[in-house]
C-alpha cells in the first residue's frame, strides 16, 4: 500500500515536471495578432464555452434524467471523465493529429503535440487565435466521446470508460476530423459536413451502438429497464444541448456575420420543426404527445441540421428538421423494436440515424446561393453530391463500427468490460462511486445522538475520516 | 383499542380524512404507499418502450379508534372514498393491546 | 386508423415539398454583408441563443417548479409546445407581418413570408445580419406567447393551447409589434418600449389575466390549490431568465457597445433592487423574508426597466425596479385576493403591473441625456413623455383583452377549452402526456421477475412496445 | 405596528427620491464612445452575464446540493441576497472605492459614487465602455462575498449575513481591489493576479475560514452532520461555475483576441487537470473515485489557475490545475480532520488553499513570452516573483482575517450571529423563511375537502391570506 | 384472516410479488422503508467526510390472507427473497380482526 | 411477541433508536410519515397566498419485541422522544402471532 502510493507521487511530479519542461515555450514568442478580428473572436470564445455547456451540464443531464435513480451519478461520472481526460489527449496529441499540417491526407502529425505552434496569433486563414480554434475544436471531441456513453451506461465499467475514451478519441475521432476538416482525403472528395454530422453525429452514434453490441445487453433488457427517473433533469438537459448548440454550429462558421446567422436560423427552426413533428407523430399515433418525445423530436432535428446548417436554405431546413424526427422516431419505435440491441439511451437512433439522414439531405438541399463556399445539391442541379456526401457516411460507419470494435476487444483481452451482476443490481452509483445522488430520507435530520462516545456506532453517525491513513 | 390500516385513492385524502375529523377522529397516520390487487397499473411509453407499472400510488391512513367507535368510522371512511371503480382500496382492523402517549405517559384509550 | 395514418403521411410530405420548392431562393443572392458589424452580430447572436435559455428551459422551469408536482410535464409542455410552434410560425408569417415594409402604419404586410428577402447581409439601418434580427425578434414572440400560459397551466386542454399561440402570435403580438417596432403607428406617436414593457410584458400579463378569466379558476382554487413542488426548479428558472434577461433587454440596443452596457447596467440593478425591496417588504410585513419572494421580486425589477432600460440613468433603474416590486406585492397580495381571479402563476400580478409600471415609469424617467435617440421624461422636464406612454399602455391593454377573449372564444365553438374533472384530478402529465416526470420509487430497483414468460404481467414489468403496429 | 410600516414607507420613498435626484447625470454629458471596440465590448457583456450566471444559480445550487435539504432554500438565499446587496452597494460606493483614481494607492476615493461619471464611453486606456467594466467588477465583488457564506451555512442568521455582506465588501474587498486592480500599492510591488486568486478566492477563502470559527461549529458537527441532499443540483452548480469560469478568467483580459483566448485555454486545461488528478486520487486513496471528487477537483484547479490565467503556457496550467487538486486533497482530507473546524462547505480547503497555490504557482510558472505585460517567474529565471506573490498571499490572508473578525465581532455587539438551536434543529427553510423547498407528499394531491365552509380547518387547507391586513 | 408485514431487500421486490401472484395473492401494498438490524449500513464518503448511515433501503410489503394460506405464503416469501446473507428481512404476522372492501362493502375473507 | 408501531417527531429518531439500541434492541424499520393529531400544521405562504398543511412530518417506528421486554422499550422511547410539547407522538402495541427470518427460517423470539 505504502508503495503503491509512492509509485502515485512519483508518476504525478513527473508527469508535472515534463509539462512545463519537455516543450518548448517558443510557440507563443510572435504574439503579433495581425489579423485577429475582435468581433469574430469573441463569437469563437463565446461558441467554445457554449459548447463546454452543453456537454457539462447539458449531456450529462439528458442522459442522467433518462436513467434509473442508482444510476445517475454514475451516467454523470462518464460525461465528467471524457470532458477532462478529452480535453487533456486533445491538448498533448489530439489536436496534432485531426488538424495539424498533415502527412499525405492520412494524418495529421506531429506539429501541434502539446499545443507546441498553438498560440494567440491568428490561425492560418482565419481571423481568430490558433489557441481558441483549437479549444473549440478540443471540446467537439470531448463531446463525441461523451455521446457515445448513452449506448453503454447502467454496465461498463468506469476504468473500461475511461480508457476507451482516450483510445477513440486518438484512432477514431482525430482521423475522421482532420480527413474532413483538417484538410484530408474526405474534404478533397468535395463531401460537405458544416458542424459534424458525420464527425459527431454519425461516429458517435454508430459507435455507440457497436459498444452497445460488444458490451452486451444490460440484465435487466428488455423486460424489466428502469424508467427515466427524473424528466425535468431531461428537458434542463435537452434545453441545454439547444442552447449550446448555437454555439456548435453558428460557431463552426469560426467567424461572427452573414454565414453565423444563417446557420443560427437554420439550427433553430430546423430543431423547432423536429420537435413539432414528433409531437404529431405521437399525437396521431399514440393519443398523447410526450415531453419525452417533444425534446427528442428537436435534438434529432437539430443533429440533423448540423452538417447542413450553413450550406442550406431555412426553408430547407424544415423539411431536414422535420422528415428527421420521422426517420428517428422509426429507428426507436421500430428498428429498435425488432432488432433487440441494447442502445440504451438511443444514441444510434438519434445520432446515428439522425447523421445520416442530416449528411444525405445536405447533399439534396445544399445550395451555393446559401454558401458559395459550400456546393449545389441535388435540389439545385447537382445529384453527384448526394453521392459525395453517401462515401462521407460510409466511411464515418466503418470507421466507427470498425474502430469501436478493436478498441473495446483489445481492452478486453486485459480487463471484463462490464461491471458484476451484482454491481448492476445495486447500481453503479454505490457500487463504482460509493456515492448516493439523493439523500432525502427525513429521518436523517434528526439531533445529535446522545452518545456522542461512540458515534461510529449511533444511528446514522458520521465521523470525520482519518485522512489517508485509514486507506 | 382497534388500529385501522386504511388504504384509499391518493386524490381521497382529503376527503376522508374531513370526514373522520367530522366524527371526532383527528388522530391519524398518513403515508404514501403502492398497491397491488385488481386494478391494472398505467402504462407509460418512453421513446417507443412501453413501461407498465402495477405499482399503483395509494395513501395508507392508520388510525387507532377504540372499540365503540370503529364501526362508525368505518362508514365514514367508506363513504369518503368510495368511487365505485376497481381499486377503492381496503381497511384493514387489527387488536391494539396498549397505547401510549409519549408526551403524558397516558395509556389506553384517553391517548386517542 | 390506416386512413388517418395516411393522411397524416400525405399532409407532412406535401408541407415538406411546399417548404423547399414553393419559395424562390433568391432572398440570398446578394450576400454582400457590407455592413455587418463582427461585434456587433456576435452580440447579437449572443442575445438570441440567451433569449432561447430564458425561455427554454428558462421560463419552464421558473413555472414548473410552483406547480404541483403531477402537472410539471404538462406545465412544460405548453412552453415547449410554444417553443417550436412559433418559431415557425413566425418564420412562415409572423415576421412579415411584425416587421415587414408595411402597410398604412397599420400592418407589416406580406414581403418577408418564409424569410423571403431575410438574408445574411445587413438589415437597413443596422449593422447586424437582417437573418439574426429575425430569429431574435422571433424569439421574443415565441417566449412572450408562453408566458401567457402561467395564467391557465393545470387546466387548459394541449391542443387548444397550440391552436391559441398560432393564432395569438399572429393577431395580438404581430400587430403590436409592428405598431411600436416595426415603423407603424404607435412609433409615430413617440412612445418609448426599449426591450418590450408592452409588446412583452403588458400583452402577456393582460392576455393570461383574460385567459383565466375565460377558461376559468382550477376546480381546486382558492382553497385546495396545490403548494409549488419544486422550488429549486423556480430558483433555477428564475436565475435563467435573469441571465436570459441580459440578451432581452442589452441585445434590444440591436448593437454592442454603449448602448447595450447602459442597458446591461440599468437591468442588473433595477431587478437587484426590486429583489431587496420584496425581500424587505415580506420582512417587514410577514417577519419571513422567502425565497420566492426575493426571486418574485428580482423579476419584478426586470419587467419594469425593460421597456426603459436604454432610456434611463443607473439611479432611475434604482427606483423603477424597487418600486416595481411594491406594485407587484400589492398586486399578488391584495388585489388578487380581492378579486379572486386565478391567475394560476401571477402573470398579471408580475407581468401585466410590472410592464405598466415600467411604460409609465420609461415616461417619469427617460433621459436624452442617456440615450439621444430616446425622450425626456417627466423629470427631464417633458411630462408629454408620460401621456404618450400611457396612450401606448391603453393599447396593449385593449388589444391583449379583446384579442385572447375573442381567440379563446372562437376556439371554444369547436372544442372545450379545458380538461375534464377527472382530468384536472388525475393530473395533466399522466393524463394529457401519459408520463410521469418522477419516477423514484425505490422498490422499482428490483431484479427481474423469475417468469420472464409472462413478462406483461410481472410486476413493474416493461415490455418493447410493438411500436406503430399497436396503436 | 402600524408606526413601524409608516417608518418603512417613508424611508422607501425618500431613498428613491434620492436615487433620481441627488447625482448629477452629467456623467453621462459625453457619450463619444470614441474608442469603444465592439468586439471588445460583446465579449465583456457576454463575461458579465457568465459571471452572473456563475453566481445566481450556480453558487447557489453548487452549495445548496450539499447541505442538508431542511437548508437549501436558506443556503441559496444567503447568495440571492448578496447578489443583490453587494450589486446595489457596488453601485453606490463599492466601485468608487476599488477602482476610483484613488487617495495615495490606498483607498479609491469618492468619485464614483453611485457610478458617477461612469457612462457608456470608453475606460481609459480600454476599448470597452466605462460602465461594464463597473458592472463587470461588481459582479466579482458579490460572488466572492456569497462564496463566504459556505463557511457558515445551516447556522448563521440571515440578517447578520445580510450586514456583514455589506461591511465585507466595503472594508474587505473594495480595498484589496483597489490595492492590486485600481492602481493601488500592491499592484505597484509587481504581484500578479490576473482574475483573482488573491482578491477573489483568497479573500472569501479565508474569511470563510475566520467566520466559521468566530460563528462557531454547527451542532451537528462533526458526528452528526447532514449528507449531501442532491449531488445533481451540486453537479450543475458546479459546471454552471466552470462556464462562467471563462468569463471570469477569459473576461478578465478586458479585450476579446490572443489574451482571451490563451486565459480560456488554460482555464479549460487546468480545470481538466484538477478533475482528473482528483479522481485519481480518490481511486488510489479510497477504490473509488466519486463524482463530488470529480468535481471538486475541477474546481480546484480552476480556483488555482485564476490568478495565472493570463500569465503561463498552457502545459504549465496542466501543471498548477493538477497540484491545486493534490493540495486541496490534502487541506480537505487531512488538514480538517486534524483541526476540528466546522467550514461547512470547504470554502477554505478549495478557495483558500487553492487561491494560496494558485497565487505562488504565478509567481513560479509565469512567463513573459506569454503576456509581455506579465512578469517572468522562477521557472523563467525570476525567483523574485515568487516573493512577490507571497506578499500579496499574506496581505490577502491578514487583511480576510482581521477584516472578517472585527465584522462579525462587532456585529455581535448588537445581536447574535446564529440561529437558536431550536431553529438549526428544525432547519432553516422553515424556521428563517417559512418555506419548505419540496411538497412532493402525493397525499397533497387530494381533491378539495367536501366541506369548504371551514377551509381553513380542513385538511390541508389553504386560504387566501388577507393581504398586508393580516400580520 | 392474518397481515403479513414482510420486510425485504429493495432488489428483491419483484421477486417476492410475482411469487405470490403465482400461489393466487395478488392484493398487497407495498412502501419504502429503512431497515436497521444486524445487517452493517454503506458507508459514503464526500470530501473526506465519511457518513455512515445505518437506515438500509428495504421495502415493506403489507398483504392480509386468510388463515388457512399464511403458511403457503410464507414459504413462498421466503423462497423468493433469501439470499442467505445478512439483511434479507423479516415476516411478521399479526391478526386481522375485521376487513372491508370500500369499493363493494364487503367484509371478511371475501374482501382479499 | 409484541410490535410497536412508535410515532416521533423526525428530529428526535437518532435519540430514540440510540435509546433502544442502549437496551438491547437493534431490529427495527422505520418509515418517513405525516401525522395528524392536536398539533397544528405549519403555515406557508408563497405569493401572497397561504398553504396551511395539516400534515405534519413524522417518523414511524415498527420493532418487533419480546412479551418480557416491551414494557421497557416503552419506555426508553418515552425518555427519548418526549420533548413535553403537543406532537410527541404515541406507541402502539399490537399481538404478533408469528415472526420469520428469511435468511434462516427461524421463527418466534429468537428471530428479534
Ligand atoms: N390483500 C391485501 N392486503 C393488503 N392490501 C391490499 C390487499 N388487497 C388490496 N390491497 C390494497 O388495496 C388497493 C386496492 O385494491 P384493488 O384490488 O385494486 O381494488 P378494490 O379494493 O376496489 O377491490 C390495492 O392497490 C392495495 O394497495
Ligand atoms: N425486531 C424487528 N422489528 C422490526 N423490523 C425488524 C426487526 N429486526 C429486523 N427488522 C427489519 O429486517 C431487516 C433485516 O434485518 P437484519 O437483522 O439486518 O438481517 P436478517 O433479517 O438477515 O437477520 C432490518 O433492516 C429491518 O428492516
Ligand atoms: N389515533 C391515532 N392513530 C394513529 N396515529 C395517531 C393517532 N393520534 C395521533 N397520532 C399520531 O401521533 C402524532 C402526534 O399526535 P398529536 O395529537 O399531535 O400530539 P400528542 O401525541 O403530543 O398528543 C400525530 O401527528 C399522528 O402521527
Amino acid at each position: 500500500m505504502r508503495f503503491r502510493r509512492k509509485k502515485w507521487l512519483v508518476f504525478i511530479t513527473s508527469f508535472f515536471l515534463f509539462c512545463f519542461a519537455a516543450f518548448p515555450l517558443s510557440a507563443f514568442a510572435e504574439g503579433e495578432n495581425a489579423a485577429v478580428d475582435t468581433g469574430d473572436t469573441t463569437w469563437l470564445l463565446v461558441s467554445s464555452a457554449l459548447v463546454m455547456f452543453m456537454f457539462m451540464p447539458g449531456l450529462a443531464l439528458f442522459y442522467g434524467g433518462l436513467v434509473g435513480q442508482r444510476n445517475i451519478l454514475s451516467t454523470v461520472m462518464y460525461s465528467l471523465s471524457s470532458f477532462v481526460v478529452v480535453t487533456l489527449v486533445w491538448m498533448l496529441w489530439g489536436y496534432s493529429f485531426a488538424f495539424g499540417p498533415g502527412v499525405g491526407g492520412i494524418f495529421g502529425g506531429f506539429d501541434f503535440l502539446g499545443f507546441q505552434h498553438v498560440g494567440p496569433e491568428a490561425k492560418d486563414g482565419l481571423t481568430i487565435p490558433h489557441l481558441i480554434f483549437a479549444i473549440y475544436q478540443g471540446l467537439f471531441a470531448a463531446i463525441t466521446t461523451a455521446i457515445i456513453s448513452g449506448g453503454v451506461v447502467e454496465r461498463i465499467r468506469f476504468s473500461v470508460w475511461i480508457v476507451f475514451s482516450i483510445l477513440w478519441v486518438t484512432i477514431v475521432y482525430a482521423p475522421m476530423a482532420f480527413w474532413t476538416w483538417g484538410g484530408g482525403w474526405l474534404s478533397k472528395l468535395g463531401g460537405l459536413d458544416f458542424a459534424g454530422g458525420t464527425v459527431v453525429h454519425i461516429l458517435s452514434g454508430v459507435s455507440a451502438l457497436t459498444a452497445a453490441l460488444v458490451v452486451g445487453k444490460r440484465r435487466s433488457f428488455p423486460h424489466k429497464t428502469l424508467p427515466p427517473h427524473n424528466l425535468v433533469f431531461f428537458l434542463i438537459g435537452a434545453m441545454f444541448l439547444w442552447f449550446g448548440w448555437f454555439g456548435f454550429n453558428a460557431g463552426s462558421a469560426l467567424a461572427s456575420g452573414g454565414l453565423a446567422s444563417v446557420a443560427f436560423a437554420t439550427t433553430q427552426i430546423a430543431g423547432s420543426a423536429g420537435g413539432l413533428v414528433w409531437i404529431f407523430i405521437e399525437w396521431a399515433l399514440r393519443k398523447k404527445p410526450t415531453l419525452v418525445g417533444g425534446a427528442t423530436g428537436g435534438i434529432a432535428g437539430l443533429v440533423a441540421i448540423t452538417p447542413a446548417a450553413g450550406y442550406v436554405s431555412v426553408l430547407s431546413s424544415v423539411a431536414i428538421g422535420g422528415l428527421a424526427s420521422v426517420v428517428c422516431y422509426w429507428a426507436l419505435n421500430v428498428l429498435k423494436a425488432k432488432l433487440q440491441y441494447d442502445d440504451t439511451l438511443d444514441v444510434f437512433g438519434v445520432h446515428g440515424i439522425g447523421g445520416i439522414w442530416g449528411a444525405i439531405a445536405t447533399g439534396i438541399f445544399a445550395s451555393k446561393e446559401v454558401n458559395p463556399a459550400g456546393a449545389n445539391g441535388l435540389l439545385y442541379g447537382n445529384p453527384g453530391q448526394v453521392a459525395t456526401q453517401a462515401i462521407d457516411v460510409l466511411v464515418a460507419v466503418l470507421l466507427a463500427a470498425i474502430g469501436t470494435f478493436v478498441i473495446l476487444k483489445v481492452i478486453s483481452l486485459f480487463a471484463p468490460l462490464r461491471v458484476t451482476e451484482e454491481q448492476e443490481m445495486s447500481g453503479l452509483d454505490i457500487s463504482l462511486h460509493g456515492e448516493n445522488a439523493y439523500n432525502t430520507f427525513e429521518g436523517m435530520n434528526s439531533e445529535m445522538a446522545p452518545a456522542p462516545q461512540s458515534p461510529f456506532a449511533a444511528t446514522g453517525a458520521m465521523a470525520v475520516h482519518a485522512g489517508m491513513k485509514g486507506v | 383499542m382497534k388500529l385501522l390500516t386504511i388504504i384509499i385513492r391518493p386524490e381521497k385524502l382529503s376527503s376522508v380524512t374531513a370526514a373522520l375529523h367530522e366524527i371526532g377522529i383527528n388522530g391519524m397516520t398518513i403515508s404514501d404507499v403502492r398497491g397491488q390487487g385488481t386494478q391494472k397499473g398505467v402504462r407509460t411509453i418512453y421513446r417507443g418502450v412501453e413501461y407498465q407499472t402495477d405499482f399503483i400510488m395509494k395513501n395508507k391512513i392508520e388510525t387507532a379508534v377504540s372499540d365503540d367507535r370503529y364501526e362508525q368510522a368505518i362508514e365514514a371512511v367508506m363513504d369518503a372514498a368510495r368511487t365505485g371503480e376497481v381499486g377503492d382500496g381496503k381497511i384493514f382492523v387489527t387488536d391494539v393491546v396498549d397505547a401510549v402517549r409519549i408526551r403524558t405517559g397516558e395509556r389506553g384509550d384517553s391517548v386517542l
